[in-house]
């Protein structure tokens, strides 16, 4: 074997130990407690296995002299032969690659690993054993998380009872890790891509590369979930430590997601409609069939996909980065608050007086106040769209997200208006003719059924207005204007009417899901409106799909329905959403169903990105030292 | 002809250079005029005065008698002129047909709420829009290519959807900078034709920014000259052709008037 | 590489999967299993039925992440050693005790969706927390209609309770207790009248806030100041420089320990507060004050909940506690103790509704269990002697001053207001 | 060509003008309020001028820790165009592992030896901070961004997102949700009285130390070789590595500067503010952010004058405008997006825009 490839093989079981240890970091060997070495040796055998695949594959690429990605981001029928192809080659390497040397590569790696593992643990164990603090604060989680690797108690290490075998033993299944690993990689290799998993599986559903008995099963799928969720109950699955509503609500999730894919592999006309129409009809059972909690996830998730498509318009058509998006959620959530809660607030009530109300609540019942509501963040959306109008890029989202801080800022401080961070409380239900929805079913559909209701009901409103005006005049002058603002103007668009409208018709959807969001909640606090509710629908427009309406209900399921499903791993849930996020952007930058604009772009090289042309860089000065560097390159004489 | 386009004395000051300085000039209605000088001589500042990008310090731009000074570019649009760019800006990632489309975004009248509704005003005017565009692109040329995103198009060709998205603004005056930067003599060609076409079809008047001599001394009825931001020299593709200080400016003043008369400028 | 981070996380995200999965608590399977849907009897509705061999499973709430993630945990941890206890006592009828942590994140919006999980389980039986007012406020209408009582063991919220709702209550004190009792102590006590008030803006902080001013000025002291800061700040000199030109001689904060003790050592350093006063509340009754303040927190006053507990049981308690969790209690927020009261509390409140029916199940009836809570009477938990009202008040003892002497609390004034 | 130009027409007939004018004459108003109500209220509340001398130099002090690490912005998005959205994080690191160098000093009693080793240990500790914030930010760059340099700008401001929850939350994990307090030694607490003012001796470092950092940094990238690489990605990637600049090195030096002030601020001001936990970079981060936009992003005295002028306008505002100090974020985000609507690329920033709006 040439030392390049060893040298390699040391660096992946270097790049495991650093991982693992991580892993041992913040706790997990600890949590798993008595198995915890085999799982940790699991976990790196995975790891080796992924490794040595794609470095097994990687001098294909080279031959090929592709990027890494040579076809990432192009429409799924280009993919499929070359695909194939990638695959023959894997196969054709491998068999020149005799499995030897990758056994070997396999076995210095985990022994790499193994070797420092062992070495760790064990100096850790010295130290316990000699009653030496490691450091006050990680001798709070290192004793329990080496005696778990190790394999005994942390009473065991403190006495230095540890007897050597035991280091062997770490030593041993990490190289045998390393060893499967590699058989698994020889074994397994006919049919290999180098594809991440995501982007394949994805890639396939998208593509029509697929055989029709797939695609059937495709467009079945979220069918067969729906029908399993509500006949069939689900005795006895009780995975991750959680009960059956929480695993009924992963599938839950996933038959609504399933369901948009279907929608996909539906060949356009009849067969989509007819898709289509059953799966509204699916859909809307779902809040009568969900228990409260599934109920309530589902709902937050809706409400999210009107932030969604309400932000989209604003980021996703227009391309105006807007950070400061909550405000208008926030300014939805307390016109309704007000005009529905028994808080009165002495400028509200005075305002109604005068006015010549009573100011007696509530108020208004939802459907009254919904057009104040959508009014309201309407005029908020213009008045935030006044002042940025000549701002672009990063600015812009500088000062929308200050836009956003002030707003909950002012709810939080302007006790007399707000009541302060008190909140209001008992803000009043959506109610339908004076009667509530568990009356008017008999109780079939529960107070958050009828919320998930609701905002399926508007999501699916916002959706149509916002697909129909982007496919108008108007969605081409946004386009255009993101495309290029200053020849979209010369082109004939009234970029002050354009921008203002587009923050105007984000805002009202952002306001609709805001009072949606206040009656859900029922009572509401200014911490319920923090930036990072901006930076969550920001993030599910973008995992999603930016521009795509389909991509933005997946991006909320992913990214506010996945979260509920992973309470079982309560204190890692942050950390497993965060690296899921990046993870995301990496293997899909264009988000899971991207719009076929977005595709486009993707595959052309001049997309004006961090890499931007000469007539974005315009806006965006390089490095300077002092003012006027840039404006001396750049304030000269005419181009020509 | 009465003048279409007047130019008065028009002044754009970038810093401490004056990019274009004190330049009159006139456009007869339905004629082919041509704009030339070296490079950085401030043509496309005027230009970009014309379309309402920049505003100039001074001046005055009359257009069918009325003052363009001040106004949006997207009125400038409205009262009928329309440009293509040097460094060709299609909207990159749309259709051909949608650049157009974006084109006749003036002229379409049907108001947000029918888009949402689709009312059948609405979806008749779309689809008007669409056959007027299509119209165009085979005007054009580029019958055929609706549905080709614009990046994906030969060089040549998005010289020309260009002129067929200013075109959707039913324009009474195209201003075009340097349509055939770049091409090929068949597509040089290809581009002069249009530019008559444009005239004689179309009814509308060009005014265009080139360097390639051939295009301008064949198809420019007047030619005007800038350089250093003034304007050096008017007249026909004769008279400028033979002005002293016009090949001074190109050629430096050693070079006889005969052997630059004869060639093509670069 | 740059998928290389892709599958690394790929791995990170199995792993915590795996984790999940083996640190599931084996109990948690049982009474999936074991608890058979069909077999309950058909008026079992307002009832949990537990079969033999369950759980008795009582739902917790706890601020882990969000704003204030310290004290969530140690309050988990204090409700996590009561279950210990119960269990190690044998539990109820044979029936062991199991808590279901969520995390409800000192938010409204997770508090609501806790709620709704609690709501949607049919065998939780009743709920401890949440930590935060805010929380609750989101848990509250949702176990209101879905019938389940919570004994929140630290929001002090005045609204929390009220006449409206039946299954609400605590064993935290009513901020309108505390802000009543700081305000005699600082004007009728000390005799100070010039008093500057500062709060952390959180729903917490300023309610105390604003029920100590209204009672200082009740009480003929005067407020030079009215301030507030961010939870998470750690710059306060700004503000005090502010608060301090008017002079005041005492600042009141109402807020947690973290700013309580940065604001404690930073007056130091600040002109005109030099010899000003200074005193907080009991979310800043903490080691963590202590240290955030170091010396500056020599001479302070801080008020808690304090009354006739038993020195005994706390003792053991503390001792259980740096067993399991390697810390002592003391090191740790506030409410824990209240914490490992609200379940004992509702334990209590289980057991004398409770009953085994003839096929070996637990029967609990929730509307019996709603009014056995509220009728709480003479429970000795660890922070004194536990009686519910019928507004849902079970807080023990009253409201004490401490003064930090020596590096640690010790009571100078009691208003207990028994 | 002597004739007088023509006067161009006034603006009042220009649609897009007019809206300019509405906007400025907004802004204009709400500087003649702020005028009348520091001239009515703040001043009229009568603070001694060693008041406003203390408020000042708080804001100095604050100005100085976000103009350390809004240069960390402003570097990485000069090069990239991208909002390092993790920065804040890489300083938290910074200010975290310099409490257990501390924690490690302390326990070796180097805190309580003359002042030389006093000296030499605050340094040691400042130095594994910021080598600390170096090796984050570099891991950073490798894993979350290299990637993503050809996507689309908001696909790294997403992954930039994610880092830095995931840099929060696994401090937490690892470190317990507590906050560490640092225990400043005798040599540097208290501070410096003169008259009513009083400076502290960690405010005066901080604000002294990150001018001279900040000098290092202009002199780094005016001076030598190596800047001067920089400044030439930062003009144009692919003309720079056409000429023999290696881009990736490029970048990640500048990463690994970012970090290193981020760094060195983190620690400092663990020992100002004595507290830090795992997520007290985010506000900070957040304002630095807002200082470098403020200053004109991508530009360096600019990043370190809006830093400066947004710590003073955070410390003197509320006190000028007689209004609860709670609104002092307010006060920073309405002056944002007044300078902003004046100057929409930043006090420093390039007039481009403006030129061609």
């Amino acid at each position: 074997m040439p030392l390049e490839s060893a040298t390699r093989a040391v660096r992946t079981g270097l790049v495991a130990f650093a991982f693992l240890s991580y892993l041992i970091l913040i706790g997990i060997p600890g949590r798993i407690g008595g198995p915890a070495l085999p799982v940790m040796a699991l976990i790196a055998a995975l790891f080796f296995w992924v490794k040595l695949r794609r470095e097994s594959i990687e001098p294909s690429k080279e031959a090929t002299g592709r990027g890494q990605d040579g076809f990432e981001g192009k429409p799924g029928w280009e993919i499929g032969p070359q695909a194939a192809s990638n695959g023959s080659r894997v196969r054709e390497l491998l068999s020149s690659h005799t499995g030897t040397a990758l056994v070997l590569k396999g076995l210095l790696a985990g022994l790499t690993t193994g070797l420092l593992i062992a070495i760790v643990s064990g100096i850790i164990a010295a130290a316990m054993g000699n009653g030496i603090a490691i450091q006050p604060v990680l001798d709070k989680i290192v004793p329990l998380n080496a005696a778990a690797l190790i394999g005994v108690s942390p009473g065991q290490i403190a006495q230095a009872d540890v007897s050597f075998a035991r280091f062997l033993l770490q030593v041993l299944l990490f190289t045998g890790a390393g060893i499967l690993a590699a058989l698994a990689v020889t074994a397994g290799s006919s049919d290999l891509t180098h594809a991440a998993p995501v982007g394949r599986l994805t890639r396939h559903l998208s593509g029509p590369t697929l055989t029709s008995a797939g695609r059937y099963a495709g467009i079945a799928l979220p069918f067969v979930l729906l029908a399993y969720i509500a006949w069939l109950g689900l005795p006895g699955v009780t995975a991750f430590g959680t009960n059956e509503g929480t695993v009924r609500l992963l599938l839950t999730l996933i038959a609504t997601g399933s369901g948009l894919f279907a929608l996909r592999l539906s060949r356009p006309g009849r067969e989509q409609l007819a898709v289509a129409v059953l799966l509204g009809l699916g859909v809307v059972t779902m809040p009568f069939i969900l228990d409260q909690f599934q109920n309530s996830v589902m709902g937050l998730v809706f409400i999210f996909v009107m932030m969604g498509l309400g932000l989209n318009i604003v980021v996703g058509y227009a391309g105006l980065l807007d950070l400061g998006y909550v405000a208008f959620f926030a300014i939805g959530a307390y016109t309704y608050a007000f005009l529905s809660a028994p808080f009165s607030s002495p400028y509200i009530s005075g305002l109604l007086t005068l006015l010549g109300i009573s100011p007696e609540s509530p108020l208004l019942g939802y459907w009254m106040a919904l057009p104040v509501a959508m009014l309201t963040a309407a005029v908020g959306g213009i008045l935030l769209g006044i002042p940025v109008l000549r701002m672009r890029g990063d600015y812009l989202a500088i000062v929308t997200l200050g836009f956003g801080e002030i707003i909950r800022l002012f709810m939080l401080n302007l006790g007399e208006l707000t009541n302060g961070p008190r909140g209001i409380l008992e803000i009043s239900q959506p109610a339908l003719f004076g009667l509530t929805p568990v009356d008017v079913t008999f109780g079939l559909l529960s107070s958050q059924g009828w919320i998930f209701l609701l905002a399926l009901i508007s999501s699916a409103l916002v959706a149509f207005v916002a697909i129909r005006l982007n496919e108008s005049r108007l969605g081409r002058a946004w386009f255009a204007m993101q495309e290029d603002e200053d020849v979209a103007e010369a082109t004939g668009v009234h970029l002050v009417r354009t921008k203002l409208l587009a923050f105007a018709i984000g805002a009202t959807f952002a306001g609709m899901a805001g009072q949606l969001y206040a009656a859900r909640q029922i009572n509401i606090f200014p911490e319920n409106f923090s930036l990072f509710v901006s930076i969550d629908a920001l993030a599910l427009i973008i995992v999603g799909g930016i521009g795509s309406p389909a991509g933005i209900v997946l991006g909320a399921l992913a990214l506010k329905g996945l979260p509920e499903v992973l309470r079982g791993v309560d204190e890692y849930r942050i950390v497993t959403f965060a690296a899921l996020l990046v993870i995301m952007m990496i293997v899909r930058p264009d988000g899971i169903l991207p719009s076929a604009r977005r595709r486009i772009q993707l595959a052309d090289p001049d997309e004006p990105g961090m890499d931007s042309d000469p007539e974005t860089r315009e806006e965006e000065p390089g490095l300077t030292v002092n003012g006027d560097a840039f404006a001396d390159g750049s304030g000269g004489r005419e181009e020509q | 002809m009465t003048a279409l386009l007047s130019i008065q004395q028009v002044t754009k000051v970038f810093g401490g250079l004056t990019a274009v300085d004190s330049v009159d000039l006139e456009i007869a209605e339905r004629s082919i005029s041509s704009l030339i000088g070296p490079n950085g001589a401030g043509k496309t500042t005027l230009f970009n005065c014309l379309t309402g990008l920049h505003r100039p310090e001074a001046g005055e731009i009359l257009f069918s008698g009325r003052s363009l000074i001040g106004l949006r570019p997207d009125e400038i649009t409205d009262r009928g002129v329309a440009r293509t760019y040097q460094n060709i800006r299609l909207f990159g990632r749309m259709t051909a047909l949608e650049n157009v489309l974006v084109g006749q975004h003036l002229r379409l009248q049907a108001s947000h709420w029918s888009a949402v509704l689709r009312t059948s005003r609405q979806q008749a005017e779309e689809r008007a829009a669409r056959e007027f565009g299509r119209e165009l692109l085979d005007f054009v040329g580029l019958g055929g290519r609706e549905e080709v995103v614009s990046t994906n198009l030969p060089y040549g060709d998005q010289r020309l959807l260009e002129v067929a998205r200013a075109l959707g603004s039913r324009p009474l005056l195209l201003l075009l900078d340097e349509p055939a930067a770049g091409m090929n003599p068949s597509e040089t060609d290809r581009m002069m034709d249009l530019v008559h076409r444009l005239r004689d079809e179309k009814g509308v008047t060009v005014f265009l920014i080139e360097h390639d001599m051939k295009v301008v001394m064949s198809i420019s009825e007047s030619v005007a000259v800038l350089d250093y931001g003034e304007k050096i020299a008017e007249g026909t593709p004769e008279e400028v052709r033979s002005n002293a200080r016009v090949i001074e400016a190109y050629l430096g003043p050693e070079v006889a008037v005969q052997e630059a008369a004869g060639n093509a400028i670069q | 590489m740059p998928k290389k981070l892709a599958i690394l996380s790929l791995f990170l995200v199995a792993a915590l999967m795996l984790a999940a999965c083996a640190a599931a608590p084996p109990a948690a399977e049982a009474p999936a299993e074991e608890a058979p849907m069909e077999e309950a009897p058909a008026d079992m509705s307002g009832k949990v039925v537990i079969a033999s061999g369950g759980m008795i499973r009582i739902g917790g709430s706890f601020a882990l992440t969000g704003p204030i993630p310290d004290p969530g945990l140690n309050i988990r941890h204090g409700a996590e050693l009561a279950i210990d206890d119960l269990n190690a006592m044998g539990g109820l009828e044979g029936f062991m005790f199991e808590l279901v942590a969520e995390d409800g994140a000192c938010d409204g919006t997770q508090g609501t969706n806790v709620g709704n999980k609690f709501a949607a389980d049919e065998t939780i039986v009743a709920v401890t927390g949440g930590t935060c007012s805010g929380e609750t406020f989101g848990l509250m209408p949702i176990l209101q209609e879905a019938r389940i009582p919570f004994v929140s063991p630290s929001a002090t919220n005045p609204d929390i309770t009220s006449a409206d709702c039946d299954v609400c209550n605590r064993v935290a004190l009513s901020d309108a207790l505390q802000g009543a009792t700081d305000a005699a102590f600082i004007v009728s006590d000390l005799g100070i009248t010039s008093i500057a008030v500062v709060h952390d803006n959180s729903d917490y902080g300023k309610g105390l806030a604003e029920i100590f001013q209204s009672n200082v000025m009740d009480l003929g002291g005067e407020v030079s100041s009215f301030e507030g800061v961010q939870v998470g700040d750690t710059d306060f000199r700004a503000m005090l420089a502010k608060v301090g030109a008017d002079g005041p001689q005492v600042i009141f904060f109402g807020g947690y320990s973290t700013e309580a003790g940065l604001i404690a050592q930073q007056m130091t350093e600040t002109p005109g507060l030099e010899e000003t006063a200074f005193m907080s509340v009991d979310g800043a009754y903490t080691q963590q004050y202590l240290e955030a303040a170091g010396g500056a927190a020599e001479g302070t006053y801080i008020s808690f909940v304090a009354g006739a507990d038993s020195e005994e049981m706390n003792a053991d308690f503390d001792a259980k506690y740096m067993e399991k969790y390697g810390v002592s209690p003391d090191e740790l927020g506030p409410f824990h103790s209240q914490s490992y009261d609200s379940v004992k509390l509702i334990a209590a409140a289980i057991a004398a509704v409770a009953s085994v029916d003839d096929s070996g199940n637990l029967v609990i009836d929730r509307e019996e269990l709603i009014s056995a809570i509220r009728s709480v009477d003479a429970f000795e938990g660890l922070t004194g002697t536990i009686k519910c009202d019928g507004m849902g008040e079970c807080g023990a003892g009253g409201v004490q001053i401490f003064q930090v002497m020596d590096g640690s609390f010790n009571q100078v004034s009691g208003f207990g207001m028994e | 060509m002597t004739s007088s130009p023509v006067k161009a027409q006034a603006a009042g007939r220009d649609g897009r003008a007019s809206l300019k004018q509405f906007t400025r004459a907004l802004g204009a108003a709400i500087v003649v309020l702020v005028i009348w109500r520091v001239t009515t209220v703040g001043l009229a509340e009568g603070y001694p001028a060693s008041f406003w001398i203390s408020q000042a130099l708080n804001g100095l002090v604050l100005g100085g820790v976000y103009a350390l690490v809004a240069l960390g912005y402003t570097l990485v998005y000069g090069i990239l165009f991208m909002i390092n959205f993790a920065h804040g994080e890489v300083m938290m690191i910074g200010g975290i592992t310099g409490f257990f160098a501390l924690q490690f000093a302390q326990a070796r009693g180097w805190m309580e030896g003359p002042w030389p080793v006093v000296v030499v240990a605050l340094l040691l500790i400042m130095f594994i901070g910021m080598a600390a914030s170096v090796l984050i930010g570099v891991t950073l760059e490798r894993l979350a961004y290299r990637p993503l340099r050809q996507a689309p700008r908001l696909v790294p401001l997403i992954s930039a997102i994610g880092a830095s929850l995931f840099l929060q939350y696994s401090v937490l994990l690892i470190f317990g949700v507590s906050p560490h307090s640092y225990r400043k030694p005798a040599l540097i607490s208290g501070g410096l009285r003169l008259g009513d003012v009083f400076i502290p001796y960690t405010g005066a470092i901080i604000f002294i130390t990150s001018i001279l950092l900040m000098l290092a940094l202009y002199f780094i990238i005016q001076r030598t070789k190596l800047g001067r690489a920089m400044r030439a990605v930062a003009e144009d990637r692919s003309t720079a590595s056409l000429m023999g600049v290696d881009v990736n090195a490029v970048i990640v030096v500048t990463f690994m500067l970012g970090s290193a002030l981020a760094g060195a601020a983190g620690v400092m001001l663990g020992f100002h503010n004595t507290v830090v936990k795992f997520n007290s970079g985010f506000i900070p981060g957040l304002k630095a952010f807002t200082a470098a936009v403020l200053g004109g992003i991508g530009n360096i005295p600019g990043a370190m004058f809006g830093a400066l002028i947004l710590g003073l306008i955070e410390a003197i505002g509320p006190s000028a405008l007689g209004i609860p100090t709670e609104y002092k974020d307010v006060i920073a985000f309405t002056m944002l997006v007044l300078i902003l609507i004046f100057r929409p690329t930043g006090l420093f920033g390039e007039v481009l825009s403006e030129k061609k709006a």
